[in-house]
């Protein structure tokens, strides 16, 4: 394990240090230089790679940005959450609480479905912004904003319940913040079957079985292998 | 020839293989446990296969692979003999619980292949690779950190991303996700 | 009794100044840290965040004085006094400007002139190492320990090239005194170079430098602080005004450094083909002087932290290879050529 | 300088000192440990120590379906956490048998360039602040910002992208995508040259680079390195070339290869990698466009993901070196066991040999030309 021994072989610009120092601070001093000049230049944006920050909101945040989350109302102020409870399920770090309730008769301008959420809480503490609510949501209904300033101060604040997702969603609609509706993916169109094989997006379509079916066998073959295997080696310690 | 037979043909005389599996293309041979050095030691000489590069080392627990049925997980229960009895008894019939794995890779032609071996838990000793490979070094320590498979030959297996005096053996199946409560045992002395 | 009243205000004076430019270089250093690496550095405190020098005064002050259970109390207690100590008396020997004639009186700007000038700044110099040493070995800290070895080893070693770099000035102006040396770099020599040390002595004057940088702890040469390395070397365990003086006496350091290359290679208070003395009245010659000279002392600091944030850190074993083998055998090619050519000239 | 006095030829009176190099330490990037036996500056031994940043991700992953997995991969190497993503969902669409469309797996080859180029510019900033040269560092730093605002108007999220789907992604590139891209090449470019100027020729940098834990590439291989480390060493194995996956066989690049397997070679390879990493976006962007806008960029994926009992291993190349995912099903729909091969795990355990007989300050630039990243080391 003895170590390569690596002979140095300099140039002789490279020997005398000081040119390559000199080289080096011609380099800095044009950033120096450049950033000097830029520091005059009014206002609180002077530097152009720097923000500073609190006073100097200026810096474009992406419309698709994963922030704070917010639970959307349809054009006529009704929820659309039908708390089918398909992002509690989904999140990863089990963050979302949603109770189910049913529409009373005269609350049609409340709620947009029949089935409403009767509390819906989400865990910022726990959330990681993986965005996998809003993509799972048949409605829509929630959506990351593009609020990025979570800090709170006590752990009570960091529990969004409805009112504040409603009151998020708000703020976001005053701020012309809303996001834009996500793009459809493309998704590669079914192989032509004999049954029809039109939206069978969501449902457990048999497009995908197509494939399968190959790979079945093959499995099936390693099952079966795996088994004799175990069987071969028992035989094997028995005679041992 | 594909590789399937070539692994054969090497490991086949000497009645080294246990098992063939291929999945998706990954092919995988099983081998007994008490000649693993030899083994690897065959799959990396022997010309035409030449797996001279130990990617991974890790373990498996079939636990639940074995035991479909869910069961109310007693450790600690006293006097029900006969459950215990019917327990061992199925236990016999059921292949080994752990599995180590060794994905090797052969450079020169880019081959993977995943070598098994089955340990059982009353006998959780494998033969170290480290004599062959240094690079089996922590995924080693590693397995026995959790799932306690001891590897005989390492010349420093304690355990790695545990701290040492850690009571249980956290990737094995019967141990719950959130924690039995460990940090309990932590000591601070000042 | 004017001339101790005289003594006093320019001890007095003199010591506020620098201990002005120490605290106004600790702005500087970010500043220009951060301008040169494409951010604006600290802008917060005042206007451009010049009064951050001010809040880091007033945090280090009211800062809560913790001395390690485990330090030895006295040494660690000593550390920063021996550090700055040094620091600030080395000053007293570089001149900071000509001179200035009130009421008929001719006062030199200078706290005073002794006449072995070289020797006292060099003695000063080392006393630093004790600080840093003591206070190392003090914090019972291995990181701190470790810091304080290496500048042990790193300011003795370079204080030989510095010393024989400092000889060869000797040979060339024939004293010691930093003000006589001053005031022979008026005028030009072979027609049309200023007559300025760094022309008569190029090479030592490189050796100079390097070996100034070395003593001052910077960049390139900052082993004993490394932070990627030994954490923040000797002053690891130290807090509140004691880092305070640590840091503070680096940077007097600097200035003490940076006056003395500027009295023994850049002319001092002269400039080039001009000479303002005979045009000004003595008065206000003194006070154009002491601008010329810290305009070039100015230009030093500058340099400390340009090359800072250009270069890479040495490793120790580096440094001292560079110390013994390339300087000092070149600082004793530098004496043997110039003994040679005043040999040869006079 | 390399022949520093080793214990048994030198002063070596038995009479160490063990300094305690982090968990918490300016050099260590994250929760490392490095416990160091010294006589003086040189070391006599070094045993890193892991586990500080431990969080269990693989006893997670059993838990977790298989989707919700991908957000998990995000924490592991958070310098670049897409080819964390796209080698997890390698890994499973390899094990459902499924066929990525080809404009996805080229958004996805983007996007893993544009991380690579991310991560090994902070690798590299960090090797010179650790080496003492701050302002290389910020001049990359800079720029990699820039890739995070791609990264930010791809999929909303800077670090934590939780790149793709299992399938393929889950949005086309920004219609932006090219102005950025074409703004953002010559900047990356320049930051790249600006750092060599300042750092590659410069005597004090080779001084402290050259010839540093040396290694030569038998040991190397042995010791199952891979990736930049690997290639410094002088052995040519990139898994984009050596087994292509998302269409790298049809991109035009080189593999950088080193000489000596010390902390110059692999600053080098690690620059010339940013370089060819822009020559294939440029390549792969140029086959997106050819594709029709409305190109499928997912697989037929059923919602809950079920793949069938089997047990694969997929691996791409991580900035980092080999990244694999080896993932076990039994055909419920979590996953059985998810073992991850970490590439710096594999190299940072030979790191007492790396440093043998070296001194101190090597050990530091020995450690950050690895590119340990704790959160890949302890999963």
């Amino acid at each position: 394990m003895a170590k390569p021994v690596v002979k140095k072989e300099y140039t002789l610009k490279e020997r005398i240090y000081l040119w390559e120092i000199l080289k080096g601070m011609k380099l800095t001093w044009g950033h120096f230089w450049y950033n000097f000049k830029a520091c005059w230049r009014p206002g609180p944006h002077t530097i152009p790679t720097c923000w500073q920050y609190p006073e100097d909101r200026t810096r474009e945040i992406s419309p698709i940005f994963r922030g704070e989350h917010y639970l959307q109302r349809d054009d006529k102020g009704r929820e659309v959450c039908i708390a089918c409870g398909m992002c509690a399920k989904i999140c990863p770090a089990k963050c979302i609480t949603v109770k189910k309730g049913k529409r009373k008769e005269g609350e049609e301008d409340k709620y947009a479905a029949k089935t409403y959420p009767a509390s819906f809480e989400i865990d910022l503490l726990r959330c990681i912004f993986c965005g996998f609510c809003e993509d799972t949501c048949p409605k829509n209904a929630i959506v990351l904003g593009r609020e990025f300033e979570l800090a709170r101060f006590t752990k009570e604040e960091c529990i969004l319940d409805k009112r504040k997702l409603l009151l998020n969603y708000r703020k976001a609609k005053e701020e012309g913040k809303l996001k834009p509706p996500k793009k459809p993916v493309p998704v590669v169109p079914a192989p032509p079957k004999p049954e029809k094989a039109g939206g069978g997006e969501t449902k457990k379509s048999k497009a995908p079985a197509a494939g399968k079916a190959t790979k079945r066998p093959v499995v099936k073959v390693k099952n079966t292998e795996q088994a004799e295997g175990s069987e071969n080696k028992k035989a094997a310690e028995k005679e041992k | 020839m594909d590789l399937k037979n070539r692994v054969e043909q090497c490991l086949g005389p000497e009645n080294l293989v246990v098992a063939m599996a291929e999945c998706q293309g990954d092919l995988s041979v099983e081998v007994p446990k008490r000649s693993i050095l030899d083994v690897m030691r065959l799959l990396r000489d022997t010309p035409g296969l030449g797996f001279n590069f130990l990617s991974d080392v890790f373990g498996v627990d079939n636990l639940d692979l074995n035991k479909p049925k869910k069961r109310p997980k007693k450790k600690t229960e006293e006097g029900e003999g006969a459950e215990e009895a019917e327990e061992t008894a199925e236990k016999e019939s059921l292949p080994p619980r752990f599995e180590v794995i060794y994905l090797l890779l052969c450079l020169e032609r880019n081959e993977r292949l995943q070598v098994k071996v089955r340990v059982a838990e009353d006998d959780m000793e494998v033969d170290s690779l480290y004599s062959i490979w240094k690079a089996s070094d922590w995924p080693e320590r590693e397995a026995f950190d959790m799932y306690g498979i001891r590897f005989k030959g390492h010349p420093n297996l304690k355990r790695l991303l545990m701290w040492d005096d850690f009571p249980a053996y956290p990737l094995r199946k019967d141990y719950p996700l959130e924690g039995q409560g460990e940090e309990r045992h932590l000591i601070y002395d000042d | 009794m004017d001339d101790w009243l005289i003594a006093i205000i320019k001890v007095v004076g003199i010591w506020v100044w620098v201990l002005l430019i120490a605290v106004v270089m600790t702005w500087v250093e970010r500043r220009g840290a951060g301008l040169i690496q494409d951010r604006p550095g600290p802008n917060r405190a005042g206007p451009w965040g010049l009064f951050q020098p001010l809040a880091d005064g007033i945090k280090l002050f009211t800062k809560e004085e913790i001395i390690p259970t485990k330090a030895q109390k006295f040494l660690y207690i000593i550390g920063p006094a021996l550090f700055s100590l040094p620091a600030f008396s080395a000053y007293a020997v570089v001149p900071f400007g000509d001179k200035i004639i009130l009421g008929g009186k001719e006062i030199i700007l200078q706290v005073s002139d002794v006449n072995i000038g070289f020797l006292y700044i060099l003695a000063i110099g080392s006393m630093a190492v004790y600080g840093v040493i003591l206070g190392g070995w003090g914090s019972t800290n291995k990181y701190s320990i470790l810091g304080g070895l290496r500048s042990t080893a790193q300011m003795v070693s370079y204080e030989v090239p510095l010393g024989l770099a400092l000889l060869a000035v000797v040979f060339v102006y024939g004293t010691f005194s930093l003000r006589d040396i001053s005031l022979a770099q008026q005028g030009t020599f072979l027609g049309f170079l200023p007559n300025w040390g760094i022309f008569k002595q190029p090479l030592g004057f490189i050796l100079f430098i390097v070996a100034a940088y070395a003593e001052a702890n910077r960049v390139p040469f900052d082993l004993p602080e490394a932070e990627s390395e030994i954490v923040s070397g000797y002053h690891t365990e130290y807090g509140s005004m004691r880092l305070g003086l640590y840091l503070f006496g680096e940077y007097v350091n600097l200035v003490t450094i940076s006056g003395t290359i500027v009295a023994l290679y850049f002319g001092s208070w002269h400039l080039p083909y001009i000479d303002l003395g005979a045009y000004l009245g003595p008065i206000s010659w003194g006070i154009v002087s002491f601008c010329i000279f810290f305009l070039k002392v100015a230009f030093f600091l500058w340099l400390f932290v340009w090359v800072r944030w250009t270069l890479p850190r040495f490793r120790y074993d580096q440094v001292m290879g560079l110390g013994w083998r390339g300087l000092i055998p070149l600082a004793l090619f530098n004496i043997f050529i110039t003994a040679l050519f005043i040999q040869l000239t006079v | 300088m390399n022949q520093n006095p080793t214990p048994q030829t030198g002063h070596g009176t038995g009479d160490y000192v063990t300094v305690n190099i982090g968990p918490s330490h300016p050099a260590m990037h994250g929760t490392l440990r490095v416990i160091a036996l010294t006589d003086g500056e040189s070391l006599i031994k070094a045993e890193p120590e892991i586990g500080y940043l431990h969080r269990g991700v693989e006893k997670l992953g059993e838990s977790l379906s298989y989707h919700q997995f991908i957000p998990i991969t995000d924490r592991l190497n958070y310098c670049s956490a897409i080819p964390n993503n796209v080698s997890y969902e390698m890994a499973v669409e390899k094990l459902m048998g499924l066929e990525v469309p080809e404009k996805a797996q080229l958004i996805r080859v983007i996007m893993m360039e544009l991380a690579r180029i991310a991560d090994h510019q902070v690798c590299v900033g960090i090797l010179g602040v650790d080496l003492g040269a701050f302002t290389p560092f910020f001049y990359l730093i800079i720029q990699r910002e820039e890739i995070y605002e791609i990264f930010e108007w791809f999929n909303g999220a800077r670090l934590t992208n939780t790149f793709g789907r299992i399938g393929g992604v889950d949005a086309d590139l920004p219609d932006d995508f090219e102005d950025r891209w074409n703004e953002l090449k010559p900047n990356v470019r320049k930051a790249n040259e600006e750092t060599e100027k300042l750092l590659t020729h410069n005597r004090i940098w080779m001084d402290r680079t050259i010839g540093v834990s040396a290694f030569s590439a038998e040991d190397a291989l042995n010791w199952g390195f891979t990736g930049p480390c690997l290639r410094a060493c002088g052995v040519k194995r990139d898994l984009r070339k050596d087994e292509p996956y998302c269409m790298y066989d049809k991109f035009d690049f080189e593999v950088p290869v080193g000489k000596n397997g010390d902390v110059f070679d692999r600053y080098i390879v690690r620059m010339i990698e940013m370089e060819q990493s822009i020559k294939i976006i440029d390549q792969a962007y140029k086959l997106y466009k050819e594709m029709p806008a409305d190109a499928p960029l997912m697989a037929r994926v059923p919602k809950v993901i079920k793949p069938p009992a089997g047990e694969v291993y997929s691996a791409l190349e991580s900035p980092n070196g080999e990244l694999g995912f080896f993932v076990k099903s039994d055909g419920s729909a979590n996953p059985y066991r998810i073992r991850i091969r970490p590439p710096c795990y594999m190299i940072y355990q030979a790191f007492p040999e790396l440093v043998k007989g070296e001194l101190i300050a090597d050990l530091v630039a020995c450690l950050s030309s690895l590119n340990v990243i704790a959160g890949e080391l302890d999963r």
